[in-house]
């Protein structure tokens, strides 16, 4: 079967089967590998996309119930040149380790601080608490929120500098 | 009904391999004609940071700034053992190979940048990847261009190092070793509970704790390897179990297996003690595994603090605990 | 540029892994992909009687199915001791339910995990032993054959019976803990491919040991090292989990045996039945220390369940023992350690080492101690602690960087310690 | 705790012989069937024609869960997305009417749930995490009648009822006899749930919710109790409900506090003696979210909490 699923702002006819999950759909067939596959049972938040608006695991939505649907990946904010404030608050808190919860955790603090653009911290928590973190013990994550919000509040939105120390690394 | 309590733990934990298993990292360190430096290692970078201390402790050496490093890691057709990422030993061990490295190196380049100045060692000096007499600062070789002039006599501006400390096997009998392991990291932390007697469950509060490393690399890193130990720590004291009945694991999802989620944990602070005092490079001492060690008993003895009971076997569970506590009333009777 | 050590310099990889660009092994793909899938053991104590792959074979999409029959010569592995099969063969024993029987190659993952369902598998089931006391017993059937405990250590230093004799108040309890998973985020995975005109096999594959997992694989297939290649792709967390061979094996046979580029991920649930654990202890541990609060003798007992093969345990359980008294001072010390094969997922390395589950006895000894000499217990650890010049329980003796003591008073000021209640 | 090979979910099993020769060949490759009807009289009529085969999807939040990486195994799904008005919460004299679809996290922003029925409105918070709550819909929530669903105690202490539809018709049904098992319920193959009907609380009714969970989020109840009390003008308690989840089969109301409390002032009440009451009551079975034991101990506490904070709402 076909849908069509607009994907960071890019509209696609994806060819699919019923029982492919959208997370299939979008490492398979869109290789957009930024959303991870933890456990495949909405346990841990690593395939978080956001859909419609809307948080989701996208382990647990089929193909077919996204069709029409506009999704945000990781991939989707701030680009290579220039990091969504989000991101650069991560780098900046030092809250990356292993990284793979990363990309779900950033979507996450994404739809957590256009609802609420001051949380405190145990609203930061509650956004939170759909994405497992085995590394950090989510302290720096939580203080990434916060310097978050602290960018978006400073620049207006969408702004943020994006340069960085420290990039390069291994590969 | 709520009750807080509180419990310390102190921790040592010996690193390395030791027990005179062979144990060493092999590193090498290179100025390439693009404007970059290389760093090759076999360290495994599983999130702990190994590859940024590394470019750190390099920059540090070569008075560089650490953007100029690229690293090739974890090929092993392109890098040589570095031994593994456990046992708490990257840090000291690939961080000091790094740094002989890069001292060999920097030799080097003081070496044939004697050669183009016509000078002594005394009067050159370093600073930002630039090498210079000291009575003629403006007049400078990048590490690059020197490492251009090297190639035209067929050498390279490489340094590459071996770590190698020794440890002693142990006595089969005794257990005795005068070396057992390179070096000892120390953690004391105390945890803060509430025990809600009425339901079993426990919020730990907020864990402080105070960490002898000797010196940190990247004290952020460091406070990063202490949280998370700290919370897989507190895991393994309340609610993380694989049941495995009769060969069987009864829970094999993160459904039934629980580690503690951002509304579980609790706030840490952390106190880096740092005196310098060990061997590892500018005097680090690891701290991987240690982080993750108190947390359990600190937290046992802060519930003992908080209901008098004493628990023996983990998790605590919240069904252990109200079964002890009905126990210790009908004792009490 | 002085200063950058001791600065919080920014992650060199953050940048790649906030921004989605980071590949982990499961993120690599090909045109020509196959999935390959693994058939586990049904039970946890049996011998394979039977294993008959042909419904498997037939089924569309299904390119290989390869079982121990198809390569006779695989050499086991093991971290330390070479115990584990790579697959289990006819009349041969399976040991716990993470033990591969075979392994399927298809077009797809769905073709893969159908076609497990069509493998079929008869057994000879055998006593499953899950409780290491009972494979302690004499007449406990024996897992391995060389008995069901892996390896003893001892541990003696000074005289405890003259240590304990010396005590004014001696504290014997029992310690448990329990199985854990390291549960790094990423499940095992992995992509191989192998190269027929250099006969090199490329594995992307996480390892947290790079070139010993490469002479492990190589001397289980059998082949010099330099043809097994792996590169290390970003690596979703790790504490222990990926010291042990888990895709690679699988997936170099399944690289060779169709010569198409091969993925294999683990679901969670294979990831906690087949991977290691860190060991459930029992501890039991004797204490004996003065009226005025020093500590006298120390004497444990370990046993380690290590599970269904080696792994790490002939170093972990008695490490653990090792650390026994923490870091406080005692003359006299005396332990035992035992790791012993269960049928139990096989447990391994976890941060820590056997030291954590130690730490959990030794400091709970402390606590109980410091309450029944009516001591703060802050102040019972500060005058027990090592110092410059201490001696460990292996005679070691602490030359520099031994700030103990400093840690307790630094937490002590920083949770305002003002004692617990002494009963 | 309880030891059970034959754990769902658990394939490595411990039966010698697993041999599943369930598929044919030529079933191998039939893809699963998808269906989005736009009413819900052509929905019903789908699934008439293919009974039992089809799985209705509403958010999906357990069937992908239940089905992880046997998905192929659905022959179909009847997606119930696109018919119109199963998204609404709509407010009646008498009564408010909830879609099947209605997500958790609506009924957590919803200012008439959190105004006529708060317990509800505190349980749908509970639930999991912010993902699975946005997907996840009370429908599907009843409809996988799991003994630990975290809405059906609360549904249980408002009197709901739901109403099922099918080619033949429709039947409203009370909450109280809805659920018969463990994941069971008396909806037939053909029916499709299409609304939940809570009648209007008068005024001084008032709720308590407690989850009791070994961890605070994404996590399965040990124990759910909902207590929802109607007094009158003079104070004295017109109607209560005690209702309790994970303590048996289907969630259960502990009916006997009713006839303890009716007619009397909270403050004539023994609080520990209906908590005892609730704790013998209930039937809880050993698993690894807690033991029997353990929940009936619980169930005391948290019942006389309970009562504790609806007599304080009550004084205000």
């Amino acid at each position: 079967m076909k849908i069509t699923i607009t994907v960071n702002g890019e509209k696609r006819e994806v060819e699919t089967t019923p029982s492919t999950r959208l997370l299939d759909l979008l490492r398979d067939d869109l290789h957009l590998t930024g959303t991870k596959e933890g456990c495949g049972k909405g346990e841990c938040g690593a395939c978080t996309v956001i859909m419609n608006g809307e948080l989701v695991a996208s382990c647990l939505v089929l193909s077919p119930q996204a069709d029409g649907a506009e999704i945000t990946t990781i991939e989707g904010l701030g680009t290579e040149e220039e990091l969504d404030p989000i991101q650069e608050a991560y780098i900046e808190a030092g809250a990356v380790q292993c990284g793979f919860c990363i990309p779900g955790m950033v979507l996450a603090s994404k739809k957590l601080l256009e609802e609420n653009p001051q949380p405190d911290e145990g609203e930061i928590r509650r956004g939170l608490s759909g994405n497992i973190c085995r590394c950090t013990g989510y302290q720096k994550i939580i203080d990434a929120v916060k310097l978050a919000a602290k960018k978006l509040a400073g620049t207006g939105k969408l702004a943020g500098a994006g340069k960085s120390r420290g990039k390069g690394g291994g590969r | 009904m709520k009750k807080k309590g509180r419990g310390m733990a102190t921790i040592m934990f010996g690193f390395g391999y030791g027990e005179g298993f062979p144990d060493h990292s092999i590193a090498s360190v290179e100025i390439e004609k693009n404007g970059k430096i290389l760093i090759r290692t076999a360290a495994a970078d599983v999130g702990q940071g190994v590859l940024t201390v590394i470019t750190q402790i390099a920059a540090e050496v070569l008075k560089v700034d650490p953007d100029r490093f690229y690293i090739i890691q974890g090929d092993t057709h392109l890098t040589k053992n570095s031994g593994s990422t456990s046992a708490t030993r990257q840090t000291y061990f690939t961080g000091n190979a790094v740094k002989e490295a890069a001292e060999e190196l920097l030799a080097k380049i003081y070496h044939y940048a004697s050669l183009e100045f016509r000078s002594n060692h005394p009067q050159l000096g370093v600073e930002d990847g630039k090498v210079f007499r000291h009575d003629d600062p403006e007049n400078y070789l990048t590490y690059w261009q020197l490492a251009e002039i090297v190639e035209k006599k067929g050498e390279r501006l490489y340094g590459e190092a071996s770590f190698f400390p020794r440890t002693y096997a142990p006595d089969p009998e005794t257990g005795q070793s005068e070396r057992m392991y390179v070096a000892y990291t120390f953690l004391t932390q105390v945890a803060e509970v509430e025990v809600d007697t009425d339901t079993g469950l426990v919020e730990v509060l907020k864990v402080d704790s105070a960490l002898d490393l000797g010196k940190a690399i990247n004290p952020q890193n460091v406070e990063g390897q202490l949280e998370g130990g700290t919370v897989q720590g507190m895991g393994m004291a309340l609610m993380e179990e694989q049941v495995i009945r009769e060969g069987i694991t009864l829970n094999p999802d993160l459904t039934g297996y629980l580690v503690p989620t951002a509304l579980d944990s609790p706030r840490i602070n952390s106190c880096l003690v740092e005196n310098e005092d060990a061997d590892g490079p500018f005097g680090a001492k690891g701290v991987g595994e240690p982080t993750t060690i108190a947390a359990a008993p600190a937290i046992a003895n802060a519930i003992y603090d908080a209901i008098g009971v004493r628990f023996y076997e983990l998790p605590i569970t919240p069904e252990k605990i109200i079964r002890a506590l009905k126990e210790k009333e009908k004792n009490a009777l | 540029m002085t200063g950058i050590v001791g600065s919080n310099f920014l992650k060199v990889d953050a940048r790649d892994k906030v921004t989605g660009r980071a590949i982990y092994p499961d993120d690599i793909y090909f045109d020509d992909l196959l999935y390959v899938k693994v058939k586990r053991a049904p039970h946890p104590h049996a011998y394979l009687r039977k294993l008959d792959v042909s419904k498997a074979e037939e089924l569309p999409g299904v390119v290989k199915v390869i079982t121990a029959t198809d390569y006779p010569d695989l050499n086991k592995f093991g971290l330390i001791i070479k115990d584990q099969p790579v697959l289990v063969g006819i009349g041969e024993k399976m040991r716990y339910l993470g033990d591969a029987l075979a392994i399927v190659v298809a077009e797809s993952r769905e073709i893969a995990t159908r076609a497990l369902d069509l493998i079929r598998v008869e057994v000879e089931e055998l006593e499953v032993i899950s409780d290491p006391l009972r494979a302690m017993d004499d007449d406990a059937p024996a897992i391995h054959e060389d008995g069901n405990i892996l390896i003893t250590h001892y541990l003696d230093k000074g005289d405890v019976e003259k240590g304990f004799a010396g005590a004014d108040i001696i504290v014997e309890r029992e310690y448990r803990t329990q199985h854990i998973d390291q549960l790094p985020l990423q499940p095992e995975a992995g992509v191989g491919l192998y190269d027929e005109e250099s006969g090199v096999i490329k594995l992307w594959v996480a390892t947290q040991w790079l070139h010993d997992t490469q002479a492990d694989i190589a001397q289980s297939l059998g082949l010099p090292r330099e043809k097994v290649r792996i590169i290390q792709p970003a690596i979703g967390g790790a504490f222990g989990k990926r010291e042990d061979i888990s895709v690679h094996i699988h997936l170099a046979l399944a690289a060779m045996a169709t010569g198409r580029p091969v993925k294999l991920t683990y679901t969670r649930e294979e990831s906690m039945i087949t991977q290691s654990k860190r060991h459930p202890m029992i501890i039991r541990a004797k204490t004996g220390a003065t009226k005025d609060g020093y500590l006298t003798a120390w004497q444990v007992e370990v046993i380690g369940d290590a599970g269904a093969y080696a792994s790490s345990s002939p170093a972990v359980v008695h490490k653990g023992m090792y650390h026994c008294t923490g870091p406080y001072n005692v003359e006299n010390v005396r332990g035992v350690s035992h790791a012993v094969y269960t049928n139990n997922t096989y447990s391994g390395a976890m941060r820590g080492f056997g030291t954590t589950q130690m730490a959990f006895a030794y400091e709970s000894q402390m606590d109980i101690l410091a309450h029944e000499l009516g001591l703060d217990p802050a102040q019972f650890r500060l005058q027990n602690a090592y110092q410059v010049g201490s001696l460990t329980p292996n005679g070691q003796v602490l030359s520099r960087s031994v700030n103990v003591r400093e840690t307790i008073k630094k937490a002590i000021e920083m949770s305002d310690w003002k004692g617990v209640r002494v009963e | 705790m309880k030891e059970s090979a034959a754990r769902s979910g658990n394939r490595q099993g411990t039966s010698g012989g697993d041999f599943k020769d369930c598929f044919r060949p030529e079933d191998y490759f039939t893809a699963s069937k998808y269906f989005a009807p736009e009413s819900l009289k052509e929905a019903v009529e789908i699934l008439e024609g293919y009974g039992g085969d089809l799985k209705v999807l509403a958010g999906g939040t357990d069937l992908l869960v239940e089905y992880y990486e046997r998905l192929y195994e659905v022959k179909g799904w009847l997606d119930l997305k696109n018919i119109p008005g199963l998204k609404e919460i709509k407010v009646f004299e008498d009564r408010i009417e909830i879609g099947p679809l209605v997500t958790h996290t609506e009924l957590e922003k919803s200012e008439n749930i959190k105004e006529y029925y708060p317990v509800l409105n505190r349980a749908a918070a509970d639930v999991g995490s912010p993902q699975i709550r946005n997907r996840g819909t009370i429908g599907g929530n009843i409809i996988t009648a799991s003994p630990a669903g975290d809405l059906l105690a609360p549904l249980m202490a408002y009197d709901a009822e739901f109403k099922l539809v099918s080619t033949r018709g429709e039947r409203i049904v009370p909450v109280g006899q809805f659920f018969t098992g463990p994941k069971r319920t008396i909806i037939s193959s053909n029916e499709i749930l299409s609304r939940i009907i809570i009648p209007l609380p008068g005024e001084r009714t008032y709720g308590s919710w407690c989850k009791v969970g070994k961890r605070k989020a994404l996590i399965i109840s040990s124990i759910t109790l909902a207590l929802v009390v109607k007094f009158n003008k003079e104070r004295v308690i017109k109607d209560i409900r005690a209702c309790l989840g994970a303590v048996a089969p289907t969630p259960v109301e502990i009916k006997e506090v009713r006839k303890r409390a009716r007619g009397k002032r909270i403050e004539d009440l023994n609080f520990s003696e209906l908590g005892e009451l609730v704790a013998e009551r209930i039937s809880p079975i050993d698993d690894i979210r807690g033991t029997a034991e353990y929940r009936r101990d619980v169930a005391r506490e948290i019942m006389i909490n309970a009562l504790e904070e609806i007599a304080e709402k009550a004084a205000e």
